[in-house]
C-alpha cells in the first residue's frame, strides 16, 4: 500500500499523475525547479517542493535532490512519469535502495531493456520475432559483415544503448560497412559512453506500431489494442492513433501475443509498450519502453482504462482493475495531436515564452491533457510539449473530423506550435486512407498556404 | 534521518566501497569527479565527505556575489512543504537561500555548536549551516559578509531550494 | 439534406451545435446580440451575424430578426438550441412556412406538448402512466374538488400552459382548494396569458427521472438509458447523472419503453425528452420536452452517441446512427454539474462581469462544454450557465471521485459560481448513498465551513 | 426577396386577413398592436406595412440622439456577412446604423428613386432607406441632421443589427 506519491517530472505528464493521485485518494507532492514556480502541477498537487535551478541536470535529473524531496514530504512512492528519469535504472535502484516505491518495473528490468541489444536478446529468448541481425554486440566491422552477408543489405548500424537515432547508419550496401560502423560506434561512444553496436536489416516502407501491457509482475498481464505512431518527423512521434489503419486481426493479435509473452518473461511490473515495426504483413520486436508513454491516453481513450491509476494500484499491491490479457476495445477510434512549442514554418524551431491567450477544445470526444493557461510562460529548459489533444470518435472517419474540429477551436497565442502540421497532415490523402509508413513526413515538405500549412511531395516545384 | 549515517545509501552518489577505507589505498579520483560534478550541477558551495578515514571536501570558486536573487514567484494556494517565503530583502536585509532541497541542520554534528548565532558577524564564505540531502552533508557558505539578524529555517526541519535560511544585515 | 444551419441560440450550446455542424461537413452561421459581439459562438462558426440589441426580446427572441438572419445567409435550418424560442410553436410554424427547415419537431406536437394537459392526454392514450389527476383542464373548483376526492390529498393545481413552478401550488385538504384553485389561476393567466389550470396528486419524496428520445418521424425511434435530474434548487436542474443510482432494471425497461410509446404515437420527430416523477416504486409522465435539453451530455457519455449530429441528420432527411430501440450502455456512469454564475453563498446572487482567469479540467474522462475563456465578460442579459463540466467513469463512486478531482481543477476567477456547491453535494452522505428525491436541496442548507461550503440538515444548529 | 412580396408569410406577423380590405371593415387594431410591440422590440424608428388599401405606419417617438455609437468589439476572424465596421466617427462623421437584420433598399419601392443621394442634407427623423426583414418594409430614420458623406450598404445586400448604413457630416 502506498498513501504519497512524489511526482518526479512537470508539464502535462506531471499533471496526469497528480490527477490519478487525486482520483485514488493517494496524496501527491509536486517537485518543480525555480523556472517552474508557476506551474500547475505545482499548484494542483497537494504539496509541492522546489527542488533546483532551471536547468534539468540541477532539478528534474537531480536524484539526491528528488530522494531528498521524497524524504521530507514522507512519499512513500515516486512516479517518474515519462523522460527525465523514468528509464534511468539507477533511480529506481537508488529507490529500491531508500525504500520508496519506484512506479514502474525493477530495476534489473530497466537497466536490461535500456541496453537495447540484451533486450532482442530477451525477445528472441520470449519467442518474440525480432528484426534479423545480430545476436547481440558486434564485436568489429568484420562481425557485423558476416551479418550483413546473413540478413542482406541494407542493413542498419544501431548504438546498443542508444535511442533517438543517434549512433544509428544505414548502409546500402557492403562495402560502406567499415566506415559506418566506425562512425556510428564513435557516435555512440560519445552520446552514451557506450560504443557497443548492433546490426539489424534495414526495412523500408514499415510502420510503427506498438502495444501497451500492464502487468502485476508474476500475476496478471493485460495486453491492449494497438497504437500506431508512424507519424514522426525525426524519430520523434507526433500523431498517434488506434486501432491502427488496415492492420490484419491476425498481426494485431500477434502482436498483443508477443508483447505479453515477453513480459511475462521479463517478470515485468507496472505499464510498458513493446514497439514493433511492421511492414509487408510481418511484424519485429524492436525495443521496449519500461515507462509510462506519451500517447497513452489513446489506448486509453479506446479501452476506457485509466493507465496511471492501474500503475498506481499495480504499485501499490493491490490488482489491477482491466480484464487479464488484451483488454477489448469499445469499437471507436482515437487519435493524439501533439502540440508542440515548435515553429513549423520555421523548421521546428523551439518556442518560449508567455501564453497570451490559450482556448482548449471542448465539447464530445475531446480530451485535452495540458499544463498549459492563459499567462503561463514556456520556459525555455524543457521538453516542448505542451498539450496532447485526443479525440474519439466512432471510427477512423469521424475522428479525422472531430480532430479537424477540435484543432480549429485550439487556440494559442503567444509562441507558434504544430498545430498547423496537424491540420496538414489531417487533409492529406494518404494519412485519410490510413497506414501510411514512417516515412510520411520525410516524404513531404511544408508549403504556406494563405496562411495554412500544406503538405506537398518532398522536391515539389512550388504550387 | 540522521541517525542513518552509515546505511548503504550514502555510499551509492559517490560510489566507494561499503567498508573502511585505509591510508595506503589508491585515491578514489572517481569518486572526487563525481563530487565535483555533483557539485557543480547542484550549485552548493561545498560537499564534504567523510568515511573512516577518508574524506573528501569540493568546494565551489569562490563568485561575485549575485546580482539578486532569482524571481520568485506568487506563491500558489497548496500546502507546500515551506513557510511562505519572505522578500528576499527587507529593511536591507539579505537572504542567504538553500542551493538545495534537504534537511537543514545548524551545527556541523548532533550535540556541537551550531555554525552561528543571531548577532554574529561573518564573512562570505563561512559556513552558516548543513543541508543534507541522501546522507551527505552540505556546508552552506555565506555568500556576503555581514551580521546575522535571523535564522529563518528550523532545525532537523525540511528546506526547499532557494528557501531563504538566514537573514544578514550586510556589511557597511 | 441541409447545408448550412443557423444556430438560433448563444452559450455553450450554440458552440455545442456549431462544433456537430463541422463535424458534420455543415456550414454554421451564428446569430448574436451587440452583447455577444466577443462570444466564442460567433468566433467559431463559419459566419455570424448580429441581429440585435443586448435584450434577448431585441436579439434571440427575435423571430423576424433570425428568419431574416437565415434568408439573408441562405441558412437551409434552423437549430434552436434550448430555451429562446426552442420550444416556441410559432417559430416552427414560422420556418415551416418560410420553408427553412426546423430541427425539431413539427409545431403541431411542441405546440401540443407545450399545453401540459393536452400532454398528458396524449401520455395516456399512448398507455403511458401519468399522475393520477384531471382528464385534462379542470373547468372550475367544484371539478377540481371531485378529482381531489377521487385521488386523495395532497393534490397539486398546476398551469396548463406553466413550467418553472409558476401557477402551481400544492393542497393538503379541500378545505383549502378553492382559495389555491383561483391563486393558481390566476398566476397562470398573468405568466402565461392563460389560466387554465388541471389537478394532480402530489407526489412526495419523488426522484425526477426523464428519457431522452431520437426518433425519426415515422422512422426508427431509439428511447436511451435514463437521467437521474433530482438535485434541483427552486425547479432548476443543478446536476444530472445516469444511469439513475439503484433503480430496478424493471423500472427502467418501463420508462424507456413508455417513452418510446409516446414518441411513436406523435409522429415525434428529432431528439426529446420524457419526464417522468418516479416514487415508490412507480413511475408517471409529468410532461415531454420537445428539444435538446441542457444534460444531454450525460446520455452521450454513456452510450457514446452523438445526439446533436444525430438531431441534424434526423432534420436532414438522413437515418439516424444509433440502434433502434435503447441504446445501450457502455456500462459506466457520467455526472453532469451546471456552473452557473451565481453566487451560493449570497442567495445564489447572478454574476456578471469579466472572467479573468480561466482554467478547464482535463484529463481521462472530463469533458468540459463552455463558451468560457480568460477575459471573456459575462453579460448581465442572459441565463447564468457558465459552462458545464461531465465526467464519466466506471462506476459512480469512481465518477463522484473524478467530479471532486475535476471540480478542484477547475478555476473562474471574476464571477462568483456554484461550483462550490456541486463540491458540497459530492461530499454529502446522502448523495454518496445515491437515489435522492427532489427535496435534496430544499431540505438542506449551506454553511461555510473555513470558505469551503457545506451542506447541513435545514434549520440545523450553526456548526 | 424582394419578389416574393405577397406570398402567406408576410401576412402573419400583421395577423391579416389575407384579401383585399375595403374603406367600411373595421379597423385592424390587432394588427397595429402588435407592429407597435415589434417597432418597440426591435428598436427600429418605423414600420410601415401596405396591403391592397390598408396601410398602416408606426413610427417610434423622436428620441435624444444617443449619446455615442454603441461600443463595437474586435471583429474576430471568421468570414461575417458584413464588411469590416468602419469607426462610427472619422473625421467628425456621423456613422447611421441598422437597427435591425434585413435587406437594404435605398428606394422606397423598386423603381422608384432613392430617399437620399450623397450630398443631400437630411433632417434627424427623415427617412434614409428601408431594410426589409420578414417582408416587412422597415424605414430607417436619420438620427442627426446633416450632409450624406457616404453610402456604406449595397442596395438589395444584407446588413446585420448596428452595422453602418451611412456616413453623414452632422450640421455645424
Amino acid at each position: 500500500m502506498i498513501g504519497k506519491v512524489l511526482v518526479a517530472n512537470r508539464g502535462e505528464v506531471a499533471l496526469r499523475v497528480v490527477r490519478a493521485c487525486r482520483e485514488l485518494g493517494l496524496r501527491s507532492v509536486a517537485v518543480y525547479s525555480t523556472a517552474d514556480a508557476d506551474s500547475l502541477h505545482r499548484m494542483l498537487a497537494d504539496e509541492a517542493i522546489c527542488i533546483g535551478p532551471p536547468p534539468a541536470s540541477g532539478s528534474y535529473l537531480n536524484i539526491p535532490a528528488i530522494i531528498s524531496a521524497a524524504e521530507l514530504t514522507g512519499a512513500d512512492a515516486i512516479h517518474p512519469g515519462y523522460g527525465f528519469l523514468a528509464e534511468n535504472a539507477r533511480f529506481a535502484e537508488i529507490c529500491e535502495r531508500v525504500g520508496v516505491k519506484f512506479v514502474g518495473p525493477s530495476s534489473r528490468v530497466i537497466s536490461m531493456m535500456g541496453d537495447k541489444s540484451a533486450a532482442r536478446r530477451a525477445a528472441r529468448e520470449a519467442g518474440v520475432p525480432v528484426t534479423p541481425g545480430s545476436e547481440g554486440v558486434c564485436a568489429n566491422a568484420a562481425e557485423a559483415k558476416r551479418v550483413g552477408a546473413e540478413v542482406g543489405y541494407p542493413v542498419v548500424v544501431k548504438a546498443s544503448a542508444g535511442g533517438g537515432g543517434k549512433g544509428m547508419r544505414v548502409v546500402e550496401d557492403e562495402s560502406r560497412l567499415d566506415a559506418a560502423f566506425t562512425e556510428a560506434s564513435r557516435e555512440a561512444g560519445a552520446a552514451f559512453g557506450d560504443g557497443s553496436v548492433y546490426i539489424e536489416k534495414y526495412l523500408e516502407d514499415l510502420r510503427h506500431i506498438e502495444v501497451q501491457v500492464l502487468s502485476e509482475a508474476g500475476g496478471k498481464t493485460a495486453a491492449f489494442p494497438e497504437r500506431d505512431c508512424s507519424i514522426q518527423r525525426r524519430y520523434q512521434k507526433l500523431l498517434e492513433e488506434s486501432p491502427a489503419p488496415g492492420l490484419p486481426e491476425e498481426a494485431r493479435r500477434g502482436m498483443m501475443d508477443a508483447a505479453a509473452s515477453l513480459v511475462d518473461a521479463l517478470g515485468y511490473e507496472g505499464a510498458g509498450t513493446v514497439e514493433f515495426v511492421y511492414s509487408g504483413g510481418e511484424f519485429f520486436f524492436i525495443e521496449m519502453n519500461t515507462r509510462l508513454q506519451v500517447e497513452h491516453p489513446v489506448t486509453e481513450m479506446v479501452t476506457g482504462a485509466d493507465l496511471v491509476a492501474e500503475q498506481l494500484k499495480i504499485a501499490s499491491g493491490e490488482r489491477m482493475d482491466v480484464p487479464s490479457s488484451a483488454a477489448a476495445s469499445v469499437g471507436g477510434h482515437a487519435i493524439e495531436f501533439r502540440i508542440n512549442a515548435e515553429d513549423p514554418r520555421r523548421n521546428f524551431l523551439p518556442q518560449a515564452g508567455p501564453v497570451e491567450f490559450y482556448n482548449p477544445p471542448g465539447g464530445p470526444g475531446v480530451r485535452v491533457d495540458s499544463h498549459l493557461y492563459a499567462g503561463y510562460k514556456v520556459p525555455p529548459h524543457y521538453d516542448s510539449l505542451l498539450a496532447k489533444l485526443i479525440v474519439f470518435a466512432t471510427d477512423r472517419e469521424a475522428a479525422i473530423r472531430r480532430g479537424l474540429r477540435a484543432l480549429d477551436e485550439l487556440a494559442i497565442a503567444g509562441v507558434e506550435t504544430t498545430l498547423p502540421l496537424h491540420l496538414a497532415i489531417l487533409e492529406d490523402e494518404d494519412f485519410r486512407r490510413g497506414g501510411v509508413s514512417t516515412s510520411f513526413l520525410a516524404r513531404r515538405e511544408l508549403r504556406n498556404d494563405e496562411g495554412l500549412l500544406r503538405l506537398v511531395p518532398a522536391g515539389a516545384s512550388p504550387g | 534521518m540522521s541517525e542513518a549515517r552509515d546505511d548503504g545509501i550514502r555510499k551509492d552518489p559517490v560510489g566507494g566501497e561499503p567498508s573502511g577505507r585505509r591510508t595506503g589505498d589508491p585515491l578514489p579520483l572517481e569518486d572526487v569527479g563525481r563530487l565535483v560534478d555533483m557539485l557543480r550541477d547542484s550549485g552548493v558551495g561545498e560537499i564534504r565527505v567523510r568515511q573512516g578515514e577518508l574524506e573528501i571536501s569540493v568546494k565551489a570558486k569562490p563568485e561575485a556575489p549575485s546580482p539578486g536573487p532569482p524571481p520568485v514567484a506568487e506563491a500558489p494556494s497548496n500546502e507546500a512543504v515551506s513557510q511562505l517565503e519572505p522578500p528576499a530583502k527587507v529593511d536591507g536585509l539579505h537572504a542567504v537561500r538553500s542551493p538545495l532541497v534537504g534537511t537543514f541542520y545548524r551545527a556541523p554534528a548532533p550535540g556541537e555548536e551550531p555554525y552561528v548565532e543571531v548577532g554574529d558577524v561573518v564573512r562570505a564564505g563561512q559556513p552558516l549551516c548543513i543541508v543534507e540531502a541522501m546522507k551527505l552533508m552540505n556546508e552552506i557558505p555565506s555568500d556576503i559578509s555581514g551580521e546575522v539578524v535571523e535564522v529563518l529555517a528550523d532545525n532537523a526541519g525540511g528546506v526547499e531550494y532557494d528557501q531563504p535560511l538566514f537573514r544578514l544585515r550586510p556589511e557597511a
